[in-house]
Order: C-alpha cells, then sequence, then structure tokens
C-alpha cells in the first residue's frame, strides 16, 4: 500500500517537475506567466517538502524546502522573479528531479 | 434573474400615489420634532435634519408638487433618497404617508399622462396600474434637478 | 551492481599512474577515495590521468587535490593530465580549477 | 483583478513622476550628475516595462524613445543641454497623459504622439554627424554595455554539508561567467589529505571578480539556494569593467599562493576607479534608507482618512451629547466617565486630523515647474525660493489651495518680474525673485508669495476702476483700498489677457476659492519695489473653534477666527445710527442685522442689542444677533449638494443635543453686504 502511494507521488510529482523544468528552459519566459509558474513552483515543493520524508524522499524534500521558502516570498510580493532566479530554480529543479529518482530507484533495492 | 425587474417604493401625497425607485432610498424616517430652517431658502426647502450626524436637507413633496393644505399627521414621513450614492446627495422627502413595496417589471410602466398641473416636476418616468390605482413614478434625477434650482 | 566509474592503477619504478574514467561525481565518490587509500602506497610519483570522462563535479575536484595535499604531506609528487569534453573543462576554468587543466598542458 | 494591478501601477506611476520630476529640477542645476541621470533613466525603463506590463502600450513605446535619450546621456553619448531637460519636462506631462488615458485612442493624439517621438528621436541624430548615424547605434550599445559594468568581488565560503541534496556549486560559479567577465579564484588548502578526506563534504571557498551591467542583487540570486549552507559577500570594487587588467592578475595570483582572501579594500588603490568606492557606500546607505522608510510609513487611501476623520466628527457629537447628559443627571460615576471619554476622543480626534494633513511640499513640485516654464517661455531670469515647504494643511485644503497659488505665481511672472534689461535699468540685479514662504501663525497657516518685480501702480488701478465703472470718478480711497479693486469681479491689468495669467481667472476668483476654505487673501505692493501675496488659511477645515448664537428661532456659529470684540449696545445707540453705520468709542463701524439678512421677523425692543464685530478684509464690521450662547468647539458638516448656492453659510455643525447650528462665512456675509450697498 505505501508502496503504491510513493510510487504515485513520484510519478506525479516528477511529472509536474518536468513540466516546470520544461516551461523554465523557454529561451526566456515571458512575464505574464512568471505568477503562475510561481504558484506552480511554490504548489510542488510545497508538497515534497511536505510529503516527501513521509515517503523516505528526504534529500529531495531539504532542496524543494529552501524552493518553497523562496516561492513563499515571491508570492508575497516580498521578492521579485529575475532570470537569474528562474535560472536558478531551474537548476533546483533539476536537482530535485535527479535526487528524486535516485531516492526512488534506491528503495526499489 | 431578469433585467427589467424593478421595486418602486409607494406613497401617498394627498389623493394621489407616487413611487420611487427603491434602491435609491436610503431611509424612511419618522418626521423629527425639529427641521431646522435655513435662511433665505425657497419655501419647499424645509431646512436641514441632522441623520446620525449627517446633515440632510429635507423638501416638501407637497410644496414641489404644489399641493395646497398642507397638514402633518402621524403619517407624514421622510423619504431620504441618494440617487448618486454619494454623502452629499442625500436628500430628504417629506410625503404625507409610506405605502408599500412593490415588484414589478419595467416593461409594465406606461407613459404618464397627468391631467393638470404637477408642480415643479416636469417628467415622471412612467406609470404603473396596479389593483386600478395610477402610481406616478417620479424621475428622480428631475426632482434633484427641481431642487438645486 | 556494476560501477559507473572506472579506475586503473599501473605501477612502474614507484610511479604510480592512476586513469579515471566514467562518471566520476558525488554518487561514487565514497567508493573512489576508498580504492585510493588502498591503492596509494607510499609512491615516489603519482601521474594522474582523465579520460573518457562522462561527468565530473567538485568532490571529484577535491579528490584530486587532496591527492595533491597528500603528496606534498608524505613527500611524493603529483602530477595531473585531464582530457575532458569541452563543457566539463569550460567548467572547471570557470570554477577556478583551471590549474588541473594547466598542467595537463605543461606535463604533456 | 488586472484593474486593480493596472490602478496601482499608475498609483505608482505618478509617484514616479513626481521623482522624475523633483531628479531633472536637480539636474537642470548640475547637468553633469550622473546619480540623476542614473534616476532619471531607471525611472524611464520602470515606465517603459511596467506600461508594457500593464497594456499601456503607448506609454511603453514612447518612455522606450525617452530611456534611449537617457542611456546615451549616461554613457556619455549626449551632453545634458536645457532644451534636454525641456523636452523631459513635456515628456512628462506626455506621459502623465498616457497614464490617465491609457492607450491612445484618438487620431489626433495618436499623431501627436508620433511627432513628440520625432523630436526626441531628433535629439539622437542631430548630436551625432548623419554619415555614422546608422552605425551608431550599433556602436553606442556595445559601448553602454561596456561603459555600465561594474565590478564586483563575490565571496563564497560554504559550508562542509553544501554538496549534500544534490547542490553542484560548479554549475553555480559557471553562472556568475555567464554575467559577464568573470575570474574564479578556488582557494583548495583546506582539502585535507587523502587519509582524513571526507569525499562528500566541500572544503573550498570560492572568490569571483565579475565585472558585468547586471545589479547586486542579480548576482545574489545565483546563490538563492545555497544561501543557508554558505556565507555570501557581494561587495562592489570598481565603477568600471576591471577583471583582466594586469593588477587584478597580480592581486589573484598573490591571493592564491598565500591563500588569504582577497577584501574589497584591496581594489581601493586601483587605477581604474579612483572615487568607486564613494557612490558604492552612498548607495549602499541609500538603499537602506529607503527600506526603513518603508517600514515607517504607509499609503492609505485619502477615502479612508476622510471615512476616519468623519467618524471622529461624529464621536465628537456624540460625546458633547453625552457630556450634556452626564451634566443633567448630575451623577458622579457618569460625570467621571464623561470626562474620561472627552479627554479621549479629544485626543483620537486631533490624532486623526493629524493623519489627514500632508505637506505642502507634494504641490511644490507644480510651482516650481510652472516658474520654470513661464521665465523660459518669457525669457525673464527668476529665482524661486521656496520656504517652509514641509509645513503640513488639511489635504482638503492643499486641494483647493493650488489652483489660486498657481494663479499669483503666474501673476508674478507674468506681470511682476521685469525682463533683465529693464531690471537692470531699473538699478536691480537681472535675475528676479519670488519668494515663496509658508508658515503657522496661531492657530492659521500663512502662505506669503513675494516677488521683487515692478509691483502695482494703484494709480494705474484706479483708473482702470472708474474707467470700468466699478468705483466712481470722485470716489477717496487710499492705496490699500485701490490695491482691494484688484479683488473686484472682472478686473484685470491688462487690456489684453495674456496667455499666461489670464486664463479665465482673475484675481476676485483667487479670493473667492481661499474664501471657500476658509481662507483670507491680502495684497501688498510697492510700485518698483514687487508684490506681496498673503493667504491665511485656517489649519482644518472640519472643525472650528466658534461662537454660538441665535437669530430667530435658529442657532448659528460664527467662527472665532473672524471675532474681533463683542459690544452689548444700548437699543438707543442704534437709532441715531445713519446708514447702517454705529458709532462705538467713537469709531464708526457699519454694521448688519443678522434679523434681516434672515429674513426674520422684525424683533420687538430688545433691552440690549449684542453686536459682534466681525473682520474680514482688514475691515470690521458689527453682525447683530439676538443673543450670544457661548463658545463651542464643533465639526463642521457640509450642507450637501442641494444647499450650495446658500452662500452666507458654509456648514453646519450638530449641537450637543443633537440639533443643527449653521456655521456662518463672514466673509461672504459682510461681502454679500457691500454688494447690496
Amino acid at each position: 500500500m505505501l508502496a503504491e502511494i510513493k510510487k504515485q507521488f513520484y510519478n506525479d510529482t516528477l511529472r509536474e517537475l518536468e513540466g516546470i523544468n520544461g516551461k523554465l528552459s523557454a529561451e526566456e519566459l515571458p512575464v505574464n506567466e512568471h505568477a503562475v509558474i510561481a504558484e506552480k513552483i511554490f504548489t510542488i515543493s510545497h508538497q515534497i517538502s511536505g510529503t516527501g520524508p513521509m515517503l523516505g524522499f528526504n534529500s529531495s524534500s531539504v532542496l524543494s524546502r529552501k524552493l518553497e521558502k523562496t516561492f513563499y516570498h515571491i508570492r508575497s510580493g516580498e521578492r521579485e522573479i529575475t532570470p537569474q532566479l528562474l535560472w536558478q530554480t531551474k537548476r533546483a529543479i533539476e536537482a530535485i528531479i535527479k535526487a528524486i529518482s535516485e531516492e526512488n530507484s534506491q528503495k526499489e533495492f | 434573474m431578469e433585467a427589467h425587474d424593478i421595486t418602486l417604493l409607494s406613497f401617498q401625497i394627498q389623493e394621489d400615489t407616487f413611487a420611487v425607485d427603491a434602491l435609491q432610498v436610503d431611509h424612511i424616517l419618522e418626521v423629527p420634532p425639529v427641521i431646522t430652517s435655513v435662511p433665505n431658502t425657497p419655501s419647499f426647502m424645509k431646512g436641514v435634519i441632522n441623520l446620525h450626524g449627517n446633515i440632510i436637507p429635507v423638501v416638501d413633496m407637497r410644496i414641489i408638487l404644489d399641493k395646497k393644505d398642507i397638514t402633518n399627521g402621524a403619517d407624514t414621513s421622510i423619504i431620504v433618497i441618494n440617487p448618486t450614492d454619494q454623502q452629499d446627495a442625500r436628500l430628504g422627502v417629506l410625503v404625507d404617508m409610506v405605502k408599500e413595496v412593490i415588484e414589478t417589471k419595467r416593461e409594465l410602466l406606461k407613459e404618464t399622462v397627468l391631467e393638470g398641473k404637477k408642480g415643479m416636476i416636469d417628467t415622471f418616468e412612467g406609470t404603473l396600474v396596479l389593483n386600478d390605482e395610477f402610481i406616478h413614478v417620479i424621475d428622480l434625477k428631475n426632482l434633484t434637478e427641481v431642487v438645486v434650482k | 551492481m556494476t560501477e559507473n566509474f572506472n579506475i586503473d592503477y599501473k605501477k612502474n619504478n614507484g610511479e604510480l599512474a592512476i586513469v579515471f574514467s566514467g562518471q566520476l561525481t558525488i554518487s561514487s565518490i565514497k567508493k573512489m577515495t576508498e580504492s585510493l587509500k588502498a591503492n596509494i602506497d607510499h609512491p615516489e610519483k603519482v601521474l594522474i590521468s582523465v579520460k573518457d570522462v562522462e561527468n565530473l563535479d567538485l568532490t571529484f575536484v577535491q579528490l584530486i587535490q587532496s591527492i595533491k595535499n597528500s603528496g606534498k604531506k608524505n613527500g611524493y609528487e603529483v602530477l595531473v593530465s585531464m582530457k575532458l569534453p569541452e563543457d566539463l573543462s569550460s567548467l572547471l576554468v570557470n570554477a577556478g580549477f583551471g590549474n588541473l587543466l594547466q598542467t595537463k598542458e605543461a606535463h604533456e | 483583478m488586472i484593474d486593480k494591478f493596472r490602478a496601482k501601477f499608475v498609483e505608482e506611476s505618478m509617484d514616479n513622476l513626481h521623482d522624475l520630476e523633483e531628479a531633472l529640477f536637480l539636474l537642470e542645476k548640475d547637468m553633469e550628475n550622473k546619480e540623476l541621470i542614473e534616476r532619471i533613466f531607471r525611472a524611464m525603463h520602470s515606465l517603459k516595462g511596467g506600461g508594457a506590463m500593464f497594456g499601456f502600450n503607448h506609454l511603453s513605446d514612447f518612455t522606450h524613445h525617452l530611456e534611449t535619450i537617457f542611456d546615451w546621456v549616461r554613457n556619455g553619448k549626449l551632453k545634458v543641454s536645457t532644451d534636454l531637460i525641456s523636452l523631459t519636462f513635456s515628456a512628462i506631462d506626455q506621459i502623465n497623459f498616457l497614464l490617465k488615458t491609457g492607450d491612445l485612442s484618438k487620431e489626433e493624439d495618436i499623431q501627436n504622439q508620433k511627432v513628440f517621438i520625432q523630436r526626441i528621436q531628433a535629439f539622437l541624430t542631430v548630436t551625432n554627424s548623419p554619415s555614422d548615424a546608422a552605425s551608431v547605434n550599433t556602436a553606442s550599445d556595445q559601448e553602454a554595455g561596456e561603459s555600465e559594468e561594474k565590478s564586483y568581488l563575490i565571496s563564497f565560503i560554504p559550508q562542509k554539508e553544501l554538496l549534500q541534496n544534490g547542490t553542484n556549486p560548479l554549475y553555480l560559479l559557471d553562472d556568475i561567467h555567464a554575467l559577464g567577465d568573470a575570474l574564479s579564484i578556488a582557494y583548495t588548502h583546506k582539502v585535507p589529505s587523502l587519509e582524513v578526506l571526507d569525499a562528500s563534504a566541500n572544503y573550498c571557498i570560492w572568490q569571483v571578480l565579475v565585472s558585468t551591467a547586471e545589479s547586486i542583487n542579480e548576482i545574489k540570486d545565483v546563490f538563492i539556494f545555497v544561501e543557508d549552507e554558505c556565507e555570501l559577500h557581494v561587495d562592489l570594487i570598481a565603477e568600471t569593467a576591471i577583471v583582466g587588467q594586469p593588477e587584478v592578475k597580480a592581486l589573484v595570483s598573490k591571493a592564491l599562493s598565500s591563500n588569504i582572501l582577497l577584501t574589497p579594500d584591496d581594489f581601493k588603490k586601483g587605477q581604474w576607479a579612483p572615487k568607486s568606492q564613494q557612490p558604492a557606500v552612498r548607495d549602499e546607505k541609500k538603499k537602506v534608507a529607503v527600506k526603513e522608510h518603508k517600514i515607517s510609513s504607509m499609503r492609505v487611501s485619502s477615502h479612508k482618512i476622510d471615512e476616519l476623520v468623519t467618524l471622529v466628527s461624529e464621536l465628537v457629537t456624540i460625546q458633547a451629547q453625552l457630556s450634556l447628559y452626564a451634566e443633567n443627571n448630575e451623577d458622579p460615576t457618569i460625570v467621571s466617565l464623561t470626562e474620561n471619554i472627552q479627554k479621549l476622543s479629544r485626543q483620537l480626534r486631533e490624532n486623526a486630523f493629524d493623519i489627514s494633513l500632508i505637506p505642502l511640499q507634494s504641490e511644490l513640485m507644480r510651482f516650481q515647474r510652472l516658474v520654470r516654464d513661464l521665465s523660459k517661455d518669457q525669457n525673464k531670469d527668476i529665482d524661486f525660493i521656496i520656504e517652509g515647504g514641509d509645513l503640513e494643511l488639511d489635504k482638503n485644503i492643499i486641494e483647493n489651495l493650488t489652483d489660486p497659488l498657481l494663479h499669483i505665481l503666474r501673476n508674478s511672472i507674468d506681470h511682476g518680474i521685469e525682463l533683465p534689461d529693464e531690471r537692470i535699468a531699473a538699478g536691480k540685479a537681472p535675475k528676479g525673485t519670488i519668494l515663496f514662504k509658508a508658515f503657522h501663525s496661531g492657530a492659521n497657516v500663512i502662505i506669503e508669495i513675494s516677488d521683487d518685480g515692478k509691483g502695482i501702480d494703484p494709480e494705474v488701478i484706479l483708473q482702470k476702476a472708474i474707467h470700468k465703472g466699478l468705483v466712481e470718478a470722485d470716489v477717496q480711497l487710499d492705496k490699500k483700498e485701490i490695491l482691494d479693486l484688484l479683488f473686484v469681479s472682472g478686473f484685470s491689468t491688462r487690456d489684453v489677457v495674456s496667455d499666461v495669467s489670464g486664463r479665465g481667472v482673475g484675481m476676485d476668483v483667487v479670493r473667492r476659492k481661499i474664501a471657500n476654505i476658509r481662507g483670507e487673501v491680502t495684497i501688498e505692493s510697492e510700485k518698483g519695489k514687487g508684490t506681496l501675496i498673503s493667504i491665511r488659511l485656517p489649519l482644518t477645515l472640519s472643525i472650528i473653534d466658534g461662537l454660538l448664537v441665535a437669530v430667530g428661532s435658529n442657532q448659528y456659529v460664527i467662527p472665532i477666527s473672524a471675532i474681533d470684540k463683542i459690544y452689548a449696545l444700548e437699543p438707543s445707540q442704534l437709532k441715531q445710527s445713519f446708514n447702517n453705520v454705529v458709532v462705538i468709542d467713537s469709531e464708526q463701524y457699519p454694521y448688519i442685522d443678522l434679523r434681516k439678512v434672515f429674513q426674520e421677523e422684525e424683533k420687538e425692543s430688545a433691552e440690549v442689542i449684542q453686536m459682534i464685530m466681525v473682520k474680514a478684509e482688514d475691515k470690521i464690521t458689527g453682525v447683530i444677533v439676538d443673543n450670544v450662547i457661548g463658545e463651542y468647539q464643533t465639526v463642521v458638516k457640509p450642507l450637501g449638494k442641494y444647499l450650495k448656492k446658500q452662500e452666507i453659510i458654509s456648514g453646519a455643525s450638530i449641537m450637543g443635543d443633537g440639533t443643527i447650528a449653521m456655521v456662518i462665512d463672514t466673509s461672504r456675509l459682510l461681502h454679500n453686504r457691500k454688494l447690496k450697498k
């Protein structure tokens, strides 16, 4: 049962992360999409850092907590989105994808 | 919800029944003991009253409609209208009696045909026939223009 | 489970040649370190060459540096030559590790 | 939703415009000031960006051209000139218009904007020889890129745990290189020997020198997701690009061989930017100040403040009722509670009124602007000095004050200050002075506008007035009375109404507008020396100290500030009077009977006659009332739009017992009386 939930979580999260990563890879993300993607990143990182540790995704949840924190500030308007920030977000998301995949495969062994 | 529903507040002035758009009515008040008269104003301007700390001018609708033999009774009331939803545009209108709230449709309003002179009021929004009674709907824009003049 | 990195050791008259290849990253760094600890045994000279690299990260750079530092401490010379794909070599230069690559030029 | 953002954008942009104007004024005085040029450039830049984001496409397009201009300026491609400043001033007006209108739809407006943009573009071509005009753009862009670059020293000192959780610092360092020319120094001396190596820990420290046009925040953003695992410093070390210079290389190799980290100080001695440290420090300080400012003040809609003031006014009214009740009931508990409430509500009231005060400063920019534009138009040289700009006034007063003040200033420039030649001929300095002075005087605020221009010739005024039939030809008037004629409706000192001060408003309108906010205007002038116009204003509109009096069945409030004295007269004293003039202490005073003014019935013989001596426009007039009740501090409420024509009554007050007393506008009362006479 837990394995099932884990698998579900892993698949959903991965799909979501890769979707965001794809968006961030675009040459230059239009300014009007910033709010939308910020919301998405916040939601997914919140999910990972909330549910991840419970399911054994420890490393990825540490990373996602950083994203969550940063995008919390962005949502509340305390921080601005800059191209550099999006770029580092992309780096972080790639790291999360890597970490979450590794953690997923580790558990399978 | 249909767009043409209207709500009217009807009132009596001597033998005639009139109505105003109920959405533009702020308050219905009893006549206070004192209406402070304002010097150098036309006769229909009864003066000002204190409504919750705001100064509201009050006009006598009976004088505006050129009625004679005006008496205040137990039913005499002030309808406070606010045609523009601004604080300084509120106006008290003194009438003989407030009657009822009528829900109806705008289509049912007929062009007003009034025999004889109706004082200073030039136009009505229309007339509603309800239970064989004619209810003339007052054009508040016209009324306020009369008062400002 | 097969390792995704490879380390070859060749001893020749106190000269130890170590060849790294494959995934030289944090995921296998512990195993590489263990392997090196076991195989570097009082050499006079260490020649490190890095080639056929799939990936490389800071942990590997530090590992090389650590061998160099060990050499200083234990009295042996360490020479490094790296043959890296362009993206990785520029990554190293940009991170301030260009000296690791330069050694290679000096050496060859 | 988007509308809300748009509205916010417009509001903020209006603030920015204000800033922009201020910067322009300063720039005009100091045309080389880099900081100001940068400020203007930034303002244009954010208008452009915001405009595009919120659908103000014409605004965005328009400011884009201005941005280019100031980009050239800050890169030394274009010099600031008076023409350029004038152009930018008019551009501000256009921006204002665009912010208010949104995208243009009228063909005429669109054409105008086109023409305007051509004027802006002309600046870019005129200053450069036409032959290389085409290449100028690219060349300048490139140079622009270089010259706006600054150099930073980044010190990135990670903790050992950095590498856990997937962070790859090599990428971060690589990302720095993407920002501009960069040079990384990796300090590896802390990496231990193999025996004790914890291979997944980080032992390295980096310093990176980068020359980039990006902001310091952009640089810091690179490290955003590792900020918890490292110590990070980003210091500005030079105002120019220095990476790659030999001195820098020397510093770097020294640092590497010694394993001693570079400090920003190491770059101070460099030849590349001898003064670079100063502005950098100042910048930081400014940012800090701005941040603090944000916390210490907040923006509240003026609506809310109005509401607060209204509520407080109501509280004051209710409190008066409570006091009355307490007095009548003689219950000691209620009396003491009431006293406390009274104290509190007074404090609250003072607080609320204080909040609704805004500094005069907010309008001064417009005045400066006017003086500047007009004096340029008329080739006059004018020094406009402002004193007391930080004085605060009720915002309703300020709103109503702007137009009259603008008019007075126009008059000063148009009719007062002479052309430089004329001034020299008159033995004055060629540069004229207009002094704008605001200060407190008791419960009033006084605003004085004085100039050292040619002054007003009373004889000319008098002849004019006689000619216009405003006064009799044989009238005997002193100088003050003659100057007062300027305030009479329809008076103008020039036959041809000039474009400048004759925009439909004369001094009569000025006086009326000032009277609307319960203020008074007086004028003094010395021929050949100058003119002083003085405006006396109440601090706030909504509360006054008043004298409560009775006339007929009504109660009225006369503002204490207008009262000189109160006399109780014998009826016989009036009987002897002639033409409504009464003699008191052997002085003659005109008087008004309020009963007559208010068309009350004639009062039967009273034993004493209460005469209140009211001063307005420097004259004292007696006002007869039935009864003087006492002094009250009252809240003045508007009578509403239906009683606007009621000129003598400026508002009403609700008394403690809920009844209404009307507030008399004394200057109108006296004025109306004059007209009737």
